[in-house]
């Protein structure tokens, strides 16, 4: 019988007419402004720059090895290094970005940038309502905007925050134990070469050197 | 260089058979069209309403990929591939990666391998959802299909963000492997999403399939025959609705498809009606290689740890790779010199290929169908013009 | 001679005119179809209803959109511009005026000119159903069945048509 | 599924043909044979049609240039210097000319094996471009012959529409070349901190130079 | 209380009496006149801004979204944004176009659509002009928008447009066909062309069930190929190929902008009221109350009630159907509608001939199920079309 399957789709249809009413979802539609959808922690949109402590200038991890700047498949990053150096995030002095801007209109969230960086300094926010009046310098992002707090990042994507500040924490731990041990070293080999040889006290040195630094590519 | 070919696409009426010349009228069906999937431009030469002839004009999203391509690294092409075929952006990236593990040689974990085939049918879920909505928006059902599939859509691209922190451009596999694992709950929550996706084909089944109107405009409408269609290089859904039984998936058995249990459908007639119930019925098939691929997926590395991300450069040489998209067959043909990039990187992009035959699906059709047809062959324009 | 009739004279002899003069074919039919719309409404005026509705149906609705039809199938869409009067406008003029001059002469020397009229009938559109279908019956069905003849001519010439084509 | 055994059966079948076998020497180990321009029609057509091959779905067709480069090697040579042989390095310079190549990637839906390979080059790549065309053999090859047209600029011979398929018609150069330069005649989007922006700029200093020296000359 | 009843069903022949009470005896009919056309405009106006909100809010339901809910509560104000923005839109005519036919066309359209209502009764004793040719003259005025819709095509130069217009005028004179033939039954059985008499014959009442035509074998049949065919004539979903947007962009109105666009959407959607008042007046009854004991609701809220459900079948449609193609149309004009609406006025015939009882009604409804289903099935073979069976490869 010609009919059977339009009477079918009507049928459906007003199923769904009244079903938008009762069931959420199916209605799945967002009152943008009024309401937001639930952030996604894996979310991603652009880069921005993590600092530690409160000093957005002072706690800047990057150290402008400029990386992602050769990395970033659609050359959006610009970075200048600076001439002096700063203590980074592990405490060793490190070169700082003099320069640091980010073109979003020409990013491609493409998040090659985080995967390359050795220091865990750039990661993907995700505010998305960007618009702005001025497409071209509105859309470039200077080391001001794109500098945001650690505590910040640790908002946006807890796990994986977690996971950063647990490696840098071990990182400081072992900065701070070859400190220590550099200092212990000295003061043995200071006190050993107010009484000893000079060679035992040059191989200790080296021992204690040998061991890896730095952040390791993840 | 330009030899005495006729270089426009201007349409030589007086080649065509028909009563009346005067009769005849051109149109320009694109770039601004609404049905024409994107900026893609038809010449066609009606007789009434009747297409006497046509021809495709491309070139509009032209932005040289691969160009672009052969000054990045390897790595760095990734993120472009997303951008070919914008609805299924993680089959484009299995493509890629598989082409570059064959021209390296490298070896992909278990796991990553299952992560690539769960969400590689996930894409394939979606981007047949898309398009019968899409096709039912050529045929005028003001978008009510469309949504549904949108609807759907939704929760898959909610998948994609929760594990590649992209809805659409995923940029989520690696050579020899994938990006990150899965957070914890998603795989529940992809479990729940592919549990449901049955009811929307239901639904979709009782809204359309045997709706009459839908089979008047669709059968015995734009036939591909089963010769055309292997000489002319037709691949996917649309080669199997006209019953050429080719499946990469199955006859590569790249990744792991081997593993699983899942039928081809074939078409008999090639029409629309066919490629638009064959791409119906490998949904169903999908979510069969998903629930087995959720419920066997094993713990593990999801990356082989051997493969750098920086300084990659492959032995000099060449690999053609290819899989099974939902658009056809995708293939990355690289030709490597060994340096940090690609000497030469090309895609073979279905949809293009998949356009060979428009012309020939189209004359002694209407204008009404010309769009139904070029739906069902299911076209997108940035990987068709690159 | 109310002012009603002799609006809807000047439309009709306006539209007629401009039918003749246009240089565009299918502002030619509009202004046609201009003067024919005047025509039905001088039937409606003088209580001649169904006459004024068919009128507007079949001269507004389907001749007006058949002789457009036949201008856009054969001509050109750039129009032509002939010149408006043709070289022999006079003799034209001339056996316009001496039909009109015969038209003229014929009615008012006919015996309904020289009685005034009668009082209006009401005629109703179900006294012209009762007069088709009773004593006219036999015409109507003649008129019918011709109609029907030109009707499947018509198909049958078309479908040759679409034959050739292929 | 022996690439030289197929080689050894088009050359037992096609009479005439010669094939070169090019090997692969990356991993993916798919060789490919380079045929010669007058036979590529017959033994296109005998791959497609040979019962046992059935080479009837062409996948890919592609081109690749290969620019004229030139090689130095250092080469030790045994020369009469002042009456005395001596070995004398020089310094030797090869020239290998430039070539464009067309690479057919074919599959047999029938059997379902492949992939084979097929290569064939240009003479040169300024005059001698001509190519058979394999379009009448695999439809397939329409659209992507079309594109090496446009692109790289290899005319085939027996094409039925040979025409520019994604660049417009009026357009001159073939961009896809290794040596082809993105014309600076259009206008950049200035974005900021970008090589665009320098040629935007001095594109547009060159400009106004030449207004003003246009001025001046009148 | 009876009589206030009464009061509050007239009301608005009341007022107008009581105001035309003022004015001096010459100027009266006149001004009647007026001030009814006023009110007919007035009131489809306010249905066209009423009914673009609940389409687009039923469409949006259907489609599982919101529709427009931002302007005004429940975004009910949205048509008054809608014209504001038609308004202030730029009017972008073609430079090849004929800008006095551009022009007319729009106007020419909404004129004959608005016309159409002086012959519906949109209650009991209001109605513009009881003429005794009333069905005819609404079918004569439908003739005019198809001029209408002619000189919009051809008057932009564009090639969508011509095939638009092609299209609609097709469609439109091959649905007048069957739209006319399925209004003669009524016609025939109540032996007049008033549509003032033919809802006053429907307005009395058996028991509590009133004599509607709908309520007959053939009346049913009539209504629905009518429904069909004014679907049809409106170029309602699934009938809307003259402005297929999927296809021709826009049909014949492609190349209008700005407030000439909006005012052949209003002319459609009036042409679409009309054509659905008519089918009420014809088989519906009219403004009479679907019962007996009902029959103190004023009679104007009824006719609206129906207009109003006949509105949203239409919406519902249109949530649902794809569209159909130009021979198919064709075809289902001409070889299903045709035969259907003449095979109707057979049984119309039979109906009135035969005396009262079940027997009349087994065999005119025998009369209009099985030519159908015969009809349809001829079609679908003719076709072959089905639901095919797929095999699957292992």
């Amino acid at each position: 019988m010609v009919g059977k399957g339009i009477i079918k789709g009507m049928v459906e249809t007003a199923r769904n007419f009244l079903g938008s009413y009762v069931s959420k979802q199916r209605l799945t539609t967002i009152q943008y402004p009024e309401e937001r959808a639930p952030q996604i922690e894996a979310a991603r949109n652009f880069p921005f720059l993590v600092f530690d402590g409160t000093d957005a200038e002072q706690g800047l991890r990057c150290v402008a090895c400029q990386i992602c700047e050769k990395e970033c498949p659609p050359k959006c990053i610009f970075i200048e290094k600076s001439k002096d150096k700063k203590p980074d995030a592990t405490g060793k002095m490190q070169f700082y970005p003099a320069t640091f801007n980010i073109d979003i209109s020409v990013c491609m969230s493409c998040q090659i940038c985080v995967e390359v960086c050795p220091f865990d300094s750039i990661k993907m926010d995700v505010v998305y309502d960007l618009s702005n009046n001025d497409r071209f310098a509105g859309l470039l992002l200077h080391k001001q905007q794109l500098a945001k707090s650690n505590e910040y990042y640790n908002t946006i994507h807890p796990t994986e925050a977690a996971a950063v500040d647990a490696h840098f924490a071990e990182e400081r731990a072992k900065a701070a134990a070859r400190v220590k041990a550099a200092a212990e070293a000295k003061l043995a080999a200071e006190a050993k070469a107010a009484t000893d040889a000079k060679a035992k006290s040059e191989t200790t040195l080296a021992d204690t050197q040998a061991q890896p630094v730095g952040g390791g590519t993840r | 260089m330009s030899d005495a070919t006729n270089l426009t696409a201007q349409i030589d009426i007086n080649t065509i058979p028909a009563l009346g010349k005067e009769q005849l009228l051109e149109l320009a069906m694109g770039p601004q069209h609404p049905s024409t999937h994107g900026v893609f431009r038809m010449n066609v030469v009606l007789d009434g309403e009747r297409v006497m002839k046509l021809k495709p004009v491309f070139g509009y999203l032209h932005r040289n990929h691969e160009k672009i391509a052969e000054s990045e690294t390897y790595l760095g092409s990734m993120p472009y591939t997303d951008r070919l075929d914008y609805i299924c952006s993680i089959t484009n990236n299995w493509a890629y990666a598989i082409a570059v593990e064959k021209l390296a040689g490298i070896e992909v974990p278990e796991r990553a391998e299952y992560l690539r085939v769960i969400t590689g049918e996930l894409t394939r879920l979606q981007n047949h959802a898309c398009l019968l909505g899409f096709l039912m928006q050529d045929m005028g059902a003001s978008g009510t299909p469309l949504m549904y599939a949108f609807r759907e859509r939704e929760k898959i691209m909610d998948l994609f963000e929760g594990l590649t922190g992209a809805r659409m451009m995923c940029n989520y596999l690696r050579f020899g492997g994938c990006r990150v694992d899965t957070p914890a709950g998603w795989m529940d929550a992809a479990r729940k999403v592919v549990a449901e996706f049955p009811r929307f084909l239901d639904e979709y089944e009782n809204l359309l399939v045997g709706n009459e109107i839908l089979m008047d405009r669709t059968q015995e409408v734009g036939i591909l025959s089963k010769e055309l269609a292997i000489n002319a290089g037709i691949s996917g859904p649309m080669a199997r609705a006209s019953g050429v039984d080719y499946d990469i998936r199955k006859v590569d058995h790249y990744s792991i498809y081997d593993r699983f249990n899942f039928r081809i459908p074939l078409g008999e007639r090639g029409d629309v009606y066919d490629r638009y119930m064959i791409r119906f019925l490998e949904m169903r098939e999908s979510i069969k290689i998903l629930e087995q691929a959720m419920r066997d997926i094993p713990d593990g590395p999801i990356v082989d740890p051997k493969t750098k991300i920086r300084g990659f450069r492959p032995k000099p040489g060449e690999a053609y790779g290819r899989i099974e998209s939902p658009k056809g067959e995708l293939g990355f043909y690289l030709v490597s010199d060994g340096a940090l990039n690609p000497y030469r990187y090309r895609v073979r992009p279905p949809s293009l290929i998949n356009l060979t035959v428009l012309e020939d699906l189209c004359i002694g059709q209407n204008v009404a169908d010309v769009v139904v047809i070029l739906g069902s062959i299911d076209i997108v324009l940035g990987e068709v013009d690159r | 001679m109310n002012v009603s009739f002799i609006l809807l004279a000047i439309i009709t002899v306006v539209g007629t005119a401009a039918a003749m003069g246009m240089r565009n074919a299918v502002h030619c039919v509009l202004a046609l179809t201009v003067g024919l719309a005047g025509v039905a409404a001088l039937y409606l005026q003088l209580g001649a209803q169904f006459v004024g509705f068919t009128q507007i149906m079949v001269y507004v609705g389907a001749v007006a959109i058949l002789a457009v039809f036949a201008i856009m199938m054969t001509h050109s869409p750039e129009p032509a511009k002939p010149p408006t009067f043709s070289s022999f406008w006079t003799v034209g003029s001339v056996v316009a005026a001496s039909v009109f001059a015969v038209l003229a002469w014929a009615i008012h020397s006919s015996s309904l000119a020289a009685h005034t009229l009668p009082p209006q009938p009401e005629v109703t559109v179900q006294q012209i159903g009762d007069a088709l279908m009773h004593r006219f019956v036999l015409p109507l069905e003649l008129m019918g069945l011709l109609l029907t003849a030109a009707l499947i001519g018509a198909v049958v010439i078309a479908m040759n048509h679409r034959e050739e084509i292929k | 599924m022996n690439l030289e055994n197929i080689k050894s059966e088009i050359e037992a079948n096609v009479p005439g043909c010669q094939l070169e076998f090019v090997l692969n020497p990356s991993p993916s180990a798919q060789h490919s044979l380079r045929l010669d321009h007058a036979h590529a029609v017959a033994v296109a057509t005998y791959l497609r049609d040979a019962a046992d091959l059935r080479f009837d779905f062409c996948s890919n067709v592609t081109g690749i240039d290969w620019p004229a480069k030139e090689l130095t090697e250092k080469v030790k040579v045994k020369k009469l210097v002042d009456g005395e042989e001596k070995e004398v390095e020089e310094v030797r310079k090869t020239t290998i000319p430039g070539t464009l190549e067309v690479v057919y990637h074919l599959f047999s839906v029938e059997k379902k094996h492949g992939p084979i390979t097929l290569r064939m080059s240009t003479k040169d790549r300024e005059t001698e471009v001509h190519m058979p065309s394999l379009t009448p053999v695999w439809r397939s090859a329409e659209f992507q012959e079309r594109e090496i047209f446009d692109l790289f600029g290899v005319v085939f011979d027996g094409h039925p529409d040979l025409r520019r398929l994604l660049m417009w018609p009026d357009f001159i150069d073939h961009p896809m070349r290794r040596d082809y330069v993105a014309p600076d005649d259009f206008e950049y989007e200035p974005t900021a901190h970008d090589a665009v922006l320098q040629r935007a700029n001095q594109h547009q200093s060159e400009a106004i130079a030449k207004l003003a020296s246009e001025a001046e000359g009148k | 209380m009876n009589l206030k009843l009464d009061q509050l069903d007239q009301i608005f022949v009341i007022l107008n009496n009581w105001l035309l009470g003022y004015l001096p005896p010459v100027v009266r009919p006149l001004c009647s006149s007026i001030l009814a056309i006023a009110l007919i405009l007035v009131t489809f106006a306010l249905l066209f801004a009423i009914t673009t909100v609940l389409e687009r809010k039923g469409l949006g339901r259907i489609q599982n979204r919101f529709g427009p809910n931002r302007v005004g509560p429940c975004g009910f104000l949205q048509p008054i944004a809608d014209g504001i923005k038609s308004l202030t839109k730029e009017d972008i005519v073609p430079n090849p176009a004929d800008h006095v036919v551009h022009f007319l066309a729009p106007v020419l359209l909404v004129a004959a659509a608005f016309m159409a209502y002086a012959v519906l009764p949109i209650g009991r004793n209001m109605i513009l002009v009881d003429m005794n040719a009333g069905v005819l003259y609404f079918f004569a005025i439908g003739s005019l928008m198809e001029l209408a819709v002619f000189m919009a095509g051809w008057s932009s130069r564009s090639k969508y447009s011509l095939l638009g217009a092609m299209r609609a005028i097709a469609q439109m004179i091959s649905y007048e066909v069957p739209l006319v033939l399925a209004s003669i039954v009524v016609i025939m059985q109540s032996g007049s062309l008033s549509t003032v008499s033919i809802v006053n014959m429907q307005a009395t009442y058996t028991g509590i069930w009133p004599h509607w035509f709908v309520f007959t074998p053939w009346g049913f049949a009539g209504f629905a190929l009518f429904m069909i065919a004014a679907t049809a004539e409106s170029n309602r979903s699934p009938f809307d190929l003259p402005e297929g947007e999927s296809e021709i962009i826009a049909g014949y109105y492609t190349e209008y902008s700005g407030f000439k666009f909006a005012l052949f959407f209003l002319g459609e959607y009036i042409g679409m009221f009309a054509t659905s008042a008519m089918a009420i007046t014809l088989f519906l009854g009219g403004w009479s109350a679907p019962f007996s004991f009902l029959t103190w609701i004023p009679s104007y809220f009824w006719f609206f009630a129906k207009l109003l459900t006949i509105i949203l079948t239409f919406i519902w449609v249109r949530g649902t159907l794809p569209r159909l193609r130009m021979d198919q149309l064709m075809n289902l004009a001409w070889e299903f509608m045709l035969p259907m609406t003449l095979l109707n006025l057979l049984t119309a015939g039979v109906w009135h001939f035969m005396p009262a009882g079940a027997l009349r009604w087994l065999i005119c409804g025998a009369m209009v199920v099985v030519p159908c289903i015969l009809l349809s099935r001829g079609l679908k073979q003719r076709k072959k079309f089905q639901v095919r069976k797929y095999r699957f490869s292992e």
